[in-house]
């Protein structure tokens, strides 16, 4: 039996993530569509704990350095798929998936879609929904040339199934050999930087998010933090206005936390928000857009302008 | 011999009384102890002459020339008073010139002697002004400017950073000063434009008590300078002057900024009051005239008769009374010679 | 926590015994006791004219120069009341060595006009802080709010970023037609100028809806340039974006030549000032009228159904009253109104408190959180409340969300904000202002 | 150091997005476009290069509504030059492989060592551009790039690699990367000056001609998400109510 859904596990520093078995799980669906197999490709060796069960086989892209370089997970994965021929390849839209998805559609003249919320087989098509404009639109997709890759928003898809305890085939891709021919090398992976405030551990958050409009209303918010004595953490935006520091961030690329109440304050809530804070138990959320997403995963929401009621619950909270 | 009106001193006031004088057809003396005329702006070599900015030697010199076309004017240069009775006529002066004497009978005589600039030597500060060869008085810069190159004493270099210390001498008890000198604000608000004028990459800076800018010359020397010619007006006195790497440390208080402030000088202007000269005390002695606590001649009927004194026939005119601007010693000059004629007829 | 913002950690030290020292001359300064609380140097070393130099290069920025310390203009400006402020304090401070290019002095300023209005010198602020602005803009020094302001405006030509088609969408509300130039470009009467805050602000909103009824009661033949409006941005140019400003009236000046109209009549005395004073700069001369002046002549023609029945205290826009003069319009309206008793707050007309939202003042409460002790809104609301009215009367759009914030922060939630155009829609109605 | 910077026009999302008659992409007569706010990020850590390193910038973008806008402020902003590539239509949608076709076609002409363009854009149905155009032109490329340092022949870069953790790898130049984030908020460019580089300022245009389009999606349709699930329970009332009321929840959790 031939290869037909590759999953790509965007472990780079040893821990998989849960979007990886997401992809198992969805991957087998359409791999037993398409009859053939489902194979893992992981850098390194797997832990005893992570045996992939629901992979027939587990390809490991051994000689590559430690660390993470773009080239030459390239090189790696290019290699895989050519000993594999998939027909259709999984990856998640973090960074690996950003960095790649779209280098290896090209390199293999494959059909590429990205922001996939959904992929089912119909006939002998693929038929794939992606989030588009900021989750504002979806778009539907058919797909009947293959290789196709999807890059697939993390949280679409269950993760139990992926989850199987099994002994998938092993093979070793060695690209040892021919790294040096990368054109880039890994130099380190810097550990985050955790220095001074901890919003993982918190019962309870005050998050900000791009509606508090400037570096000097996120006082403001402080100041409600401050008064719940709780940390004050931000989405993406806030993070890369350099309004708050990196160690504040809640999302994909900052911190997954999982408080009792979570507070969201002018956050609309994209997809990698959302991931980083979709399982606090009760989600309260503000934003004078009574559309955006944060409302489909918030219990209770207000549209009042955040700078009426964060003084309002500052001066209540004091009081 | 016939009865004159004699005037002591050449200078502004005391030209602008003889020219009054003549005007009015009387015969006038003007008694000079230097072998020219023109006073203090000349002796000193003024540049110019505040507010108008004019050169002091042009000025002076028109006075000069209106003055000697009078024929019915005497100008005796390089003469001094050294003797006056009333035995012959109401006055009759010894005249000292060169070492000739004469006698000068006069129906009276209006004193014009003027002022001297305030010894920096004597200031309760600590402005170093014999210390320090960058810290000069306003007459120093004057007779600078009049060469068109302002320089440091110590070096010759041209400077970039100027200041002015106003009321030096003036407005203190500690030196027996309690008077305002009148002149010093406008006349270093005048020099400060003219370096300016002259460097115009220089900082000048005037450090003040209170700017005492009265009447016009507000928006005639100060606002220009401020306004025009971005001269930096800073209110806190300076205390002292210190040496500092070549240049001068100037330390006092900034009193807007309720600050200590200290800043550093190419050179140092210090705005020396006026005294009264060695000549408007002697005349006052000689001619028994009554002097205030300062040496000035006081006016006997203040404030509307500002040139009478405590002598009937003597009056005094210009910076003799006391501080004094030009506009004042031509005014002054004119009522004294009004007044002199007017005892010339009673005599008649 | 201190995250974000300038706010600099309390300086206040005060040490039995302490001595600075002087950076020039080596000199210590004993400073002990209650005034060791400048333990940075206290001593000035940095005197220069070079911070004048810069400024009076700049079109307009000769005058700060001109300062001679009198003191008078220190007092009057609001700024100062809840700060150190004032153009005489700028003047010294810019002698004395600061980069006002770089400083967060520069956008405290709301050009409110207080203190050319007693200047002996006529040191024009009004002139200088837009123009320092501007280079302040172009080298990158701005604050981030102010910064988004100006990125919204010139996308979307509103400062609140709203979607431009969404600017008429407050007619619906207002119970009457209202007639948008481009669905019927017949000539018009007045135009309708509506601006920013009456547009988009849901209170503006409800002000223009009172506007809009009261003129059609009074038969006067208005409409309005709906999804074609763009802000004057008058407020945007002395925030230091004169280029914005020019762009925005190029514009501006394309759209009302698309149409026929007698008058312009705006609710914004912002764009009102842009209209009467700078437009005529450019060549661009309208016949302007705020919005009170509109009213004010024609009250006699109100049939009030009802009488509002309250005690009334009027703030005096600075850009109504101080830059153009008009005290009188605004009061007659009120003083018009049925069952009203007009109280005069201590500082009013030439002499009145300014809001805070001038000059860019608007968009800069997060900055001057951390500068200003109490916001300028604050300190009026505190000031109207003490005359014990009950509703403090505003003719800005600026003001109404400004005052109502303040009324809130400060304890006067007793305390009304109302526009006067809905005041005289409420008696007009008969209803009830307390409902 | 010679830096690339691709930037395009994207529907303003401030917008209500309608989808057109064919129900396959928005409907774009009446959409406000707006310069991708990554690529500002990318135009901002190339200016930033060039205040640390001395290096060229120039600004290369497809035709596409109002893009002319988007290069004058580049310019504005201190780009050297700005290029509009001309050829596709600019009403229609550009996917990112035929964005990096056209890009690349240009970009064979020019000599470069780095090429910056916005991690994402948010229509990128096919791939996000950097990988892409990466590919295409053979060269070493990395996505979500929060850190630039250059050198003669290297570039280290810096990604985020989720959770917090950062990869650090050196690239071979020319590289091409998406860039996340710069080191500060992308500069402002004053009115102005914009308008000074309208009037002084040149957009050097060139046209690509496509000779063989790689294969596209097929986008079926378009929709708006349908809401899912309950949703939140909207609070209603005055700011001081709904504070209350939060505060009630969180009390009941026990917390505050």
């Amino acid at each position: 039996m031939s290869v037909d859904v590759l999953v790509i596990a965007e472990a780079v520093a040893g821990e998989v993530p849960d979007v990886t078995y997401e992809l198992l799980g969805k991957g087998r669906e359409l791999s037993d569509g398409f009859s053939g197999e489902l194979a893992l490709v992981l850098a390194g060796e797997p832990s005893p704990q992570n045996l992939f069960g629901a992979a027939d086989v587990l390809y490991s892209m051994s000689g590559m350095e430690a660390g993470y370089c773009a080239p030459q997970w390239e090189m790696s994965l290019g290699e895989v798929i050519r000993s594999a021929h998939p027909k259709v390849v999984l990856v998640s839209t973090g960074t690996v998936g950003i960095d790649l998805a779209g280098a290896l559609a090209t390199q293999f003249d494959g059909v590429l879609a990205s922001y996939v919320i959904d992929a089912v087989m119909e006939g002998g098509s693929l038929v794939v929904t992606s989030q588009l404009y900021g989750g504002k639109l979806l778009s539907e997709v058919e797909i009947d040339s293959f290789p196709a890759v999807l890059s697939v928003v993390p949280g679409s898809f269950a993760s139990d199934v992926g989850r199987v305890v099994g002994e998938p085939r092993r093979e070793v891709i060695d690209v040892g050999g021919s790294l040096s021919s990368a054109k880039g090398i890994a130099i380190e992976l810097r550990e985050p930087d955790s220095s001074g405030v901890d919003i993982t551990a918190a019962p309870l958050l005050v998050s900000v998010g791009r509606g508090i409009g400037s570096k000097e209303n996120v006082e403001l918010v402080a100041e409600l933090a401050e008064a719940m004595k709780a940390p004050l953490s931000a989405s993406r935006p806030v993070i890369d206005q350099g309004w708050l520091p990196k160690p504040h961030q809640v999302g994909k690329s900052g911190k997954k936390v999982k408080p009792t109440v979570y507070l969201a304050f002018g956050i609309s809530g994209a997809p990698e928000h959302l991931e980083g804070m979709r399982s606090a138990d009760v989600i309260i959320a503000c934003n004078t857009d009574a559309k955006a997403p944060i409302f489909e995963v918030a219990h209770y929401g207000t549209t009042l302008d955040l700078f009426d009621l964060v003084p309002e619950l500052t001066d209540q909270v004091g009081g | 011999m016939e009865e004159r009106l004699v005037v002591i001193g050449g200078g502004p006031a005391g030209i602008s009384a003889a020219i009054a004088a003549a005007e009015l057809g009387a015969p006038v003396t003007v008694i000079e102890k230097n072998a020219y005329l023109g006073g203090r702006p000349i002796e000193e070599n003024y540049a110019s002459l505040t507010p108008y900015l004019e050169s002091a030697e042009e000025v002076m010199g028109r006075l000069i020339a209106q003055l000697t076309s009078f024929e019915n004017v005497d100008v005796l240069t390089s003469s001094k008073v050294v003797g006056a009775s009333r035995d012959h006529a109401p006055f009759e002066l010894d005249v000292l010139t060169g070492s000739a004497t004469s006698k000068v009978e006069a129906a009276s005589v209006i004193i014009a002697t003027g002022f001297t600039h305030f010894d920096p030597g004597r200031e309760t500060q600590l402005y170093g002004y014999y210390e320090f060869p960058d810290v000069i008085a306003l007459q120093d810069l004057e007779a600078m400017l009049k060469e068109g190159k302002v320089t440091r004493p110590s070096n010759g270099e041209t400077p970039q950073r100027i200041c002015f210390v106003q009321c030096v001498g003036s407005r203190d008890r500690q030196i027996g000063n309690e008077y305002c000198s009148k002149v010093c604000c406008g006349v270093a608000s005048k020099e400060a434009t003219e370096i300016k004028l002259l460097i115009p990459s220089a900082e000048v800076f005037i450090f003040y008590i209170d700017m005492r800018m009265y009447g016009y010359w507000e928006n005639q020397i100060y606002w220009p300078a401020q306004e025009k010619h971005h001269v930096q007006y800073v209110k806190g006195i300076i205390t002292e002057v210190l040496p500092k790497d070549g240049k001068l440390l100037v330390r006092g208080e900034d009193t807007t900024m309720g600050r200590p402030m200290e800043v550093l000088m190419d050179l140092v202007v210090l705005s020396v009051g006026m005294e009264a000269s060695p000549g408007t005390r002697q005349m006052a002695a000689l001619l028994g005239v009554k002097q205030n606590k300062y040496g000035f001649i006081e006016a006997a009927n203040s404030p509307l008769d500002t040139v009478s004194t405590s002598v009937p026939g003597v009056y005094a005119v210009g910076a003799a009374l006391g501080p004094s601007d030009l506009e004042d010693c031509a005014s002054s000059g004119g009522l004294a010679a009004a007044k002199a004629v007017r005892d010339l007829h009673a005599l008649a | 926590m201190p995250v974000g913002g300038n706010k600099q950690a309390a300086g206040v030290t005060e040490l039995a015994e302490a001595i600075v020292t002087s950076p020039l001359s080596g000199r210590e300064w004993d400073v002990s006791g209650g005034s060791s609380r400048m333990l940075h140097s206290r001593v000035l070393t940095d005197y220069s004219a070079s911070g004048f130099a810069k400024i009076a290069a700049l079109e307009g920025g000769n005058s700060l120069e001109y300062c001679f310390g009198c003191g008078k203009c220190v007092p009057v400006c609001p700024v100062d009341l809840v700060s150190e402020y004032g153009p005489r304090k700028i003047h010294r401070a810019v002698q004395t060595g600061l980069d006002l290019f770089k400083s967060d002095e520069l956008w405290k300023c709301t050009t409110c006009g207080n203190c050319l209005r007693v200047c002996p010198k006529e040191v024009n602020m009004i002139e200088v802080m837009p123009a320092v602005r501007e280079v302040a803009m172009v080298e990158g020094t701005i604050p981030d709010e102010l910064q988004q302001i100006m990125e919204k405006t010139f996308r979307y030509g509103n400062a609140l970023g709203e979607n431009p088609r969404r600017r008429p969408a407050w007619t619906k509300g207002a119970g009457v037609d209202v007639r948008v130039l481009a669905s019927d470009p017949s000539p018009v009467d007045v135009l309708f100028y509506v601006e920013d805050y009456w547009s988009f602000h849901p209170r503006g909103q409800q002000a223009a809806q009172a506007f809009a009824r009261i003129m059609t009661s009074l038969n006067v033949d208005f409409a309005i340039l709906g999804a074609e409006e763009k802000t004057l941005g008058d407020s945007q140019r002395l925030a230091g974006e004169k280029g914005l400003f020019e762009a925005l009236m190029e514009e501006v000046i394309d759209v009302l030549a698309k149409y026929q109209f007698n008058r312009i009549v705006t609710p914004d005395p912002h764009g009102f000032n842009a209209l009467k004073k700078v437009y005529p700069k450019y060549g661009h001369t309208f016949e302007a009228l705020h919005y009170s002046q509109l009213l004010a002549p024609l009250l006699e023609q109100i049939d009030f159904q009802g009488s509002l029945e309250a005690t009334v205290t009027f703030h005096d826009p600075c850009y109504l009253g101080r830059h153009n003069g008009e005290y009188e319009a605004p009061r007659k309206i009120i003083e018009a109104i049925p069952g009203v008793k007009l109280l005069e707050m201590g500082r009013c007309r030439e002499n009145s408190y300014c809001c805070g939202g001038g000059g860019g003042g608007m968009w800069l409460d997060g900055f001057n959180a951390n500068h200003l002790s109490e916001r300028l809104s604050e300190r009026r609301v505190r000031e109207a409340a003490a005359t014990g009215a009950d509703i403090l009367a505003v003719a800005c759009p600026y003001e109404v969300s400004r005052f109502e914030d303040a009324a809130k922060s400060t304890g006067n939630e007793g305390l009304r904000v109302m526009d006067i155009a809905e005041m005289v829609d409420i008696a007009m109605r008969g209803e009830d202002w307390r409902s | 150091m010679r830096i690339v910077v691709a930037m395009r026009q994207l529907a303003d999302l401030v917008e209500e997005l309608e989808v057109n008659d064919e129900g396959t992409d928005i409907d774009r007569e009446f959409v406000k476009f707006v310069s991708n706010e990554w690529d500002e990020a990318a135009l901002e850590e190339a200016l930033t290069l060039k205040d640390e390193l001395g290096a060229t910038v120039t600004v290369v973008a497809l035709d596409e509504p109002d893009v002319d806008q988007t290069l004058y402020a580049a310019l504005a902003k201190g780009a050297d030059r700005v290029v509009k590539l001309t050829g596709n239509d600019p009403d229609t949608w550009v996917r990112s492989r035929e964005r990096a076709q056209r890009l690349a076609s240009f970009l064979a002409g020019e000599s470069f060592d780095l090429l910056l363009t916005g991690v994402q854009a948010a229509d990128d149905l096919d791939g996000q551009l950097a990988g892409i155009l990466g590919s295409l032109l053979e060269v070493p490329h990395a996505a979500v790039v929060v850190g630039v340092e250059g050198s003669d022949s290297k570039v280290r870069v810096i990604q985020e690699m989720g959770g917090g953790l950062l990869g650090v790898s050196e690239l071979d130049l020319p590289a091409v990367l998406g860039i996340q984030a710069a080191k500060q908020t992308p500069r402002y460019a004053p009115i102005s000056r914009i308008r000074q580089a309208m009037q002084t300022g040149e957009i050097s245009e060139h046209e690509v001609e496509l000779s063989d389009a790689s294969a596209q999606v097929k986008v079926r349709r378009l929709y708006p998400p349908e809401s899912t699930g309950a949703g939140a329970t909207m609070l209603k009332g005055s700011p001081k109510e709904v504070a209350a009321e939060i505060i009630e929840i969180i009390k009941s959790k026990g917390l505050v």
